[in-house]
């Protein structure tokens, strides 16, 4: 049997092109959480949170917040993509979405790669633009700036990737959030310690060049094998 | 019942409410319009160059009343909300609904020409210093308050919720105020040079408070004027917007 | 009067940038938000009128 | 064809029901009875491949579904006790978002058309959870209408519906049976469903 | 008419009293808690993280991270506080028990006074116990560590009873997560800046007692006016 | 007595009812009837206290209830679509809570017993999210038993219960009444309660 004609029938069942499948990922998991709004602002608005924080704590010294000003982004953009990171593959996992992906014909590993892209562009790109306004808050020169900005760039895709191998694995586990966390934060400290630490080798004077290649080595490490752990964290929490 | 207090709820009423403000509003634009043609010629003409400072001080005449005008438009909409709130008159709810996003906007160019002001004096954009950091979160608190409302879709709900959230914040004003106490701070006090009484310190005041005059005129026909779209919006299936729309 | 001439005058005492741009911003400012409530105001009049005509053409034909 | 052989289920301690069998051809229909706590909605959810039973087979077309699976999902439509309906979307965005899901586009203008269809005209554009729980219900049925597959599965659908929404109910699966068709119900109600071959299975406890 | 006999009756009415009644809230939402696991532990778990971080993305100067202890700690309490928030009354109001409560002959506000201490009790309590734990880490003085914990134990209070405001504000509102925190960000500033500068003049030698009596003094004010805020919200959030 | 006056309830730019009125004398229900989202559940609502009338007003023994708040709640119980039961704990502690907040102790014993009666006997240490649909209602309804509320507001109360429970509620209702209980019910199915003075009120849509 192949299915009954339906009461009523907007319009037919459509294979989805394997070439098209990469955009169609991203357009999809964009538009979801323009949906959504909130998502969107999440990670962006909690990442001008702790940021603002931080002085209002630790008092109005520039010369101090001056110098722990790289930490504090970095570490603020840390927090903001695990916090992002439970929505990735939860409400696919939760409404049956992952399995349909799972049974489309083209390969897992590519559609993985698109939720990674789209979950970068809504909750990594947001922090990258808005942080030299943070910086100036904490009166950063505009060199040890470029040189945040240039790292943060490289490294919140970075996050992404990390993350997504965390997310994977806790689906559908119990208490997963904590999990998650425990999961991928040894897996970012690389990031954060070489991110953080190019801004201070700019400062100090010792050139940020080695510190940003390393991290630009991380990211194409991870670009390479992440997608693939990925895939398979999905194939086992489907299971 | 009291005929006064019956007299209060006609006007308290929308429907003559909404063509009495549409009156009001021309008169309000033309005081604001002379009260700023006079202040930019006191401002730029007739007060001095600053010793100190030189021509940037000039910012002074738009950057401290807009500082005032975020100040009071706060309490005047957390005053309104919470008539709103105790009374359930309708009118007042969709006032501090019409104030926000105008001492939201202030609140913004306080902050805009305070930055602008202190990169020439201060060398930096923004210190945290206790002044500017209040300043900042009474935006925020706008923010809050216009969101709140923006996301919740039946009025009634809206406008008590929104009554809450600014009656709390009010509570908040005077204790970030006060933190001023517990902060070194960059951002001068009363420290004009006022307190020697020269001719210059009482031009510039002049030129201070006219402008705040200006932005409080500007302010009310603001406000009637949204309070009246609001008032269509709200009101769109009673009879006396339809009497009003034709 | 302390300008000599319109240059001296827009150049601020070389304060330009943040004098205009403080007060260019603030006339920006509050130019644009009567004219947005202005567009409001149409706006919500124009859908009115619409929804009452078309009221008052359901009402005729009955 | 739709077979179920020998099934049993267990819930902590209890053994809801063992020895269960059924077949079921192209327009028939099965009526799962028996008191609360029987385990209709035990079965139902195995019978779609939710959970496991505790011994036994059910074949699609012949085919254990264990083995088949996904390839079986295609073919059920399943409605639970509960709606699956997200509160703060509109009814419209729910609609287009499991119409997605089953890799099915769904313009605006038809999916007002559809909720039209279920009495909900002048409403799509309003949260679902400022509708009452019977326009919920109509909601989440919304889902027959537009579905192909063969196999409804469905767990009390009468429930919060008013009388004539009732009537419609059956009217929608009567006509579904009537193209060929299969249905697995639960139902506290008595309901009157036309067409198709009626078989009934009770649960004891 | 003064109630109709009750098919079956336990006992009589009045057995509790108010404080019963109280009692009865607390460990009714410590139960659940318990048996939700994850939750108690999210809170915790989030604060020592955030707090664990910073070292790594600032260095490990000792006396710099000394300087910076109290902001830390109390920009990471305020930040697991926040997170914890939209969990106080939403399952309540999804399963229809916040009904039930308004409805309950117990007044209300002391229903939502129960609640309140539960989410201390849950998710402020123990990033008090963890506090000296960490504080050691950042080589905080047994004084100043002291005066830390002191601040916190007065100001976590005061982060619950300022959310559960902005939590009944945003029951059932597209977007919450946002908008909660953005509504009680600018409210706990205060707790903030009291709370680390507490420490700050205690270190400085000008004595912590102003601030912490400044503190308890929102205290005492949040624990008189957020009830009855909250209490409203409620209400509101359910007509 | 219950009484209420030209009650008018509005929903956005949805009016749903006005001039809306009742009385009700003791052993009296009063039977809402409607198509699904006719006002039914807001006017419930509104009769507990629980939300505002546009206009109008409730009056109980004379009173304006809106002047005697919480008073009035120790009079009323209501029980609405949703069964207020936290999925979580178990039937035993769910209520328990429930009595608790009603300030009546209630022991574990006690407790056992009165889930006994509703059918809930061996699965008190359940947690209620693994009991079935028709179980959960069974929970919520055994408040019927130990309330001394003389006002009882049931918002479809038969829903998810099979036959027999069905019966026994129809009794529950019937003996409260007799006993100079009132209630308010809405229910799209025909049940039979015996006892009581009925009214009914049709909310048009
Ligand atoms: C973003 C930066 C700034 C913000 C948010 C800000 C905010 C404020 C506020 C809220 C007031 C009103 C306070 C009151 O009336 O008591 C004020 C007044 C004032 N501000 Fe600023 N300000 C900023 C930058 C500056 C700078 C850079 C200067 C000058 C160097 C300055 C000079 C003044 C003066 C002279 C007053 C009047 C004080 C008085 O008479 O009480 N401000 N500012
Ligand atoms: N862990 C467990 N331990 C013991 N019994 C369990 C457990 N989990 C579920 N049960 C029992 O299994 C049964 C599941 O019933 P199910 O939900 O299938 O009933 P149903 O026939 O759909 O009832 P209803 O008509 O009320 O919807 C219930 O009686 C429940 O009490
Ligand atoms: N914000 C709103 N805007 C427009 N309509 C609304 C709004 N909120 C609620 N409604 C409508 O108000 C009605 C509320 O119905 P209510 O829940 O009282 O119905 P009911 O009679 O109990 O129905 P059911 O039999 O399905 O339980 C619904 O028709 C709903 O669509
Ligand atoms: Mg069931
Ligand atoms: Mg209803």
């Amino acid at each position: 049997m192949n299915g009954v004609a339906p009461v009523y029938a907007p319009s037919p069942r459509g294979a989805l092109g394997a070439l098209g499948v990469l955009a169609t990922v991203i357009r999809r998991d964009l538009l979801l959480a323009l949906r959504r709004k909130s998502e969107v602002l999440t990670s962006l608005f909690f990442f001008v949170i702790v940021v603002s924080l931080f002085p209002l704590g630790i008092g109005p010294e520039m010369a101090l917040l001056r110098t722990i000003a790289p930490g504090v982004l970095w570490v603020a953009a840390l927090l903001a993509a695990m916090l992002s990171l439970n929505r990735l593959f939860a409400s696919d996992y939760a409404d049956g979405t992952l399995e349909q992906m799972v049974l489309s014909p083209a390969p897992l590993g590519l559609l993985v790669i698109g939720k990674i892209m789209a979950h970068w562009l809504v909750s990594g790109l947001p922090l990258v633009l808005i942080a030299p306004v943070l910086g100036l808050q904490y009166d950063l020169a505009p060199r040890p700036l470029a040189v945040l900005i240039l790292s943060l760039l490289i490294g919140t895709p970075l996050l992404s990737l990390i993350g997504a191998i965390g997310a994977s694995l806790t689906l559908g586990v119990r208490g997963g959030g904590v999990l998650l966390s425990l999961l991928t934060l040894p897996l970012y400290i690389p990031a954060l310690i070489f991110g953080a630490g190019a801004v201070e080798a700019d400062i100090s004077g010792l050139g940020a060049a080695g510190h940003l290649s390393l991290l630009a080595g991380l990211l194409a490490l991870a670009g390479f094998f992440a997608p693939w752990a990925t895939t398979a964290g999905l194939r086992i929490a489907l299971e | 019942m009291d005929n006064k207090i019956i007299h209060w709820f006609k006007f308290g009423s929308p429907q003559t409410f909404y063509p009495l403000a549409g009156k009001m509003v021309p008169w309000f634009w033309a005081l604001a319009a002379i009260f700023l043609v006079v202040g930019l010629w006191l401002g730029f003409f007739v007060a001095p160059t600053d010793a100190v400072q030189g021509e940037a001080y000039r910012i002074i005449f738009i950057h401290v009343p807009a500082s005032w005008m975020s100040m009071f438009l706060y309490v005047v909409m957390a005053c309104w909300a919470g008539i709103g709130l105790a009374l359930n008159t309708r009118l007042s709810s969709m006032m501090a609904s019409a104030i926000a996003p105008t001492g939201a906007m202030f609140a913004f160019l306080s902050l805009w020409t305070g930055a602008l002001w202190g990169k020439p004096m201060w060398g930096t954009w923004w210190v945290w210093d206790a002044r500017l950091t209040s300043e900042l979160i009474l935006l925020f608190l706008y923010l809050g308050f216009m969101a709140l409302q923006a996301a919740i879709d039946e009025p009634r709900r809206a406008d008590k919720a929104g009554a809450i959230l600014a009656l709390v914040g009010v509570v908040n004003v005077p204790v970030i105020y006060f933190s001023v106490k517990w902060w070194n701070t960059l951002h001068q006090g009363a420290s004009i040079s006022m307190s020697k009484g020269s001719t210059m310190a009482v031009t510039m005041l002049w030129g201070m408070l006219v402008m705040a005059l200006c932005f409080w005129m500007y302010s009310i026909a603001v406000a009637l004027m949204r309070v009246r779209a609001i008032m269509l919006e709200r009101e769109r299936h009673t009879d006396w917007v339809k009497y009003a729309v034709e | 009067m302390q300008w000599n001439s319109i240059g001296e005058f827009f150049a601020m005492g070389g304060y330009a940038l943040y004098v205009w741009g403080s007060f260019g911003i603030t006339a920006l400012a509050l130019l644009i938000e009567p004219l947005l409530l202005r567009k409001r105001q149409s706006d919500v009049l124009d859908s009115l009128r619409r929804e009452l005509n078309a009221d008052k053409q359901q009402r005729k034909p009955e | 064809m739709f077979t179920a052989n020998n099934l049993a289920c267990v819930r902590g301690d209890r053994h809801l029901f063992a020895g269960l069998g059924f077949m079921l051809e192209p327009s028939g229909r099965l009526h799962v009875t028996g008191e609360n706590g029987s385990g209709k909605t035990s079965l139902l959810r195995i019978l779609c491949g939710l959970s496991l039973p505790e011994t036994g087979e059910i074949c699609w077309q012949g085919e254990s579904i264990a083995r088949i699976g996904d390839e079986y999902h295609k073919n059920v439509l399943y409605l639970g006790h509960h709606n699956a309906l997200k509160e703060e979307l509109t009814a419209l965005e729910n609609l287009r978002i499991t119409a997605a899901l089953a890799d099915i586009a769904m313009e605006d203008k038809q999916g007002a058309e559809l909720l039209g269809r279920v009495g909900l005209a002048g409403r799509e554009k309003l949260q679902v959870r400022f509708l009452s729980q019977g326009q919920k219900r109509r909601v989440a049925l919304s889902r027959l209408l537009w579905s192909s597959a063969p196999l409804w599965v469905l767990d009390e659908p009468f429930v919060a519906l008013d009388t004539v929404a009732v009537t419609w109910l059956a009217g929608i699966i009567g006509k579904h049976l009537s193209a060929g068709g299969m249905a697995v119900l639960t139902s506290h109600q008595e309901v009157a469903i036309d067409g198709g071959i009626a078989q009934t299975l009770r649960i004891a406890s």
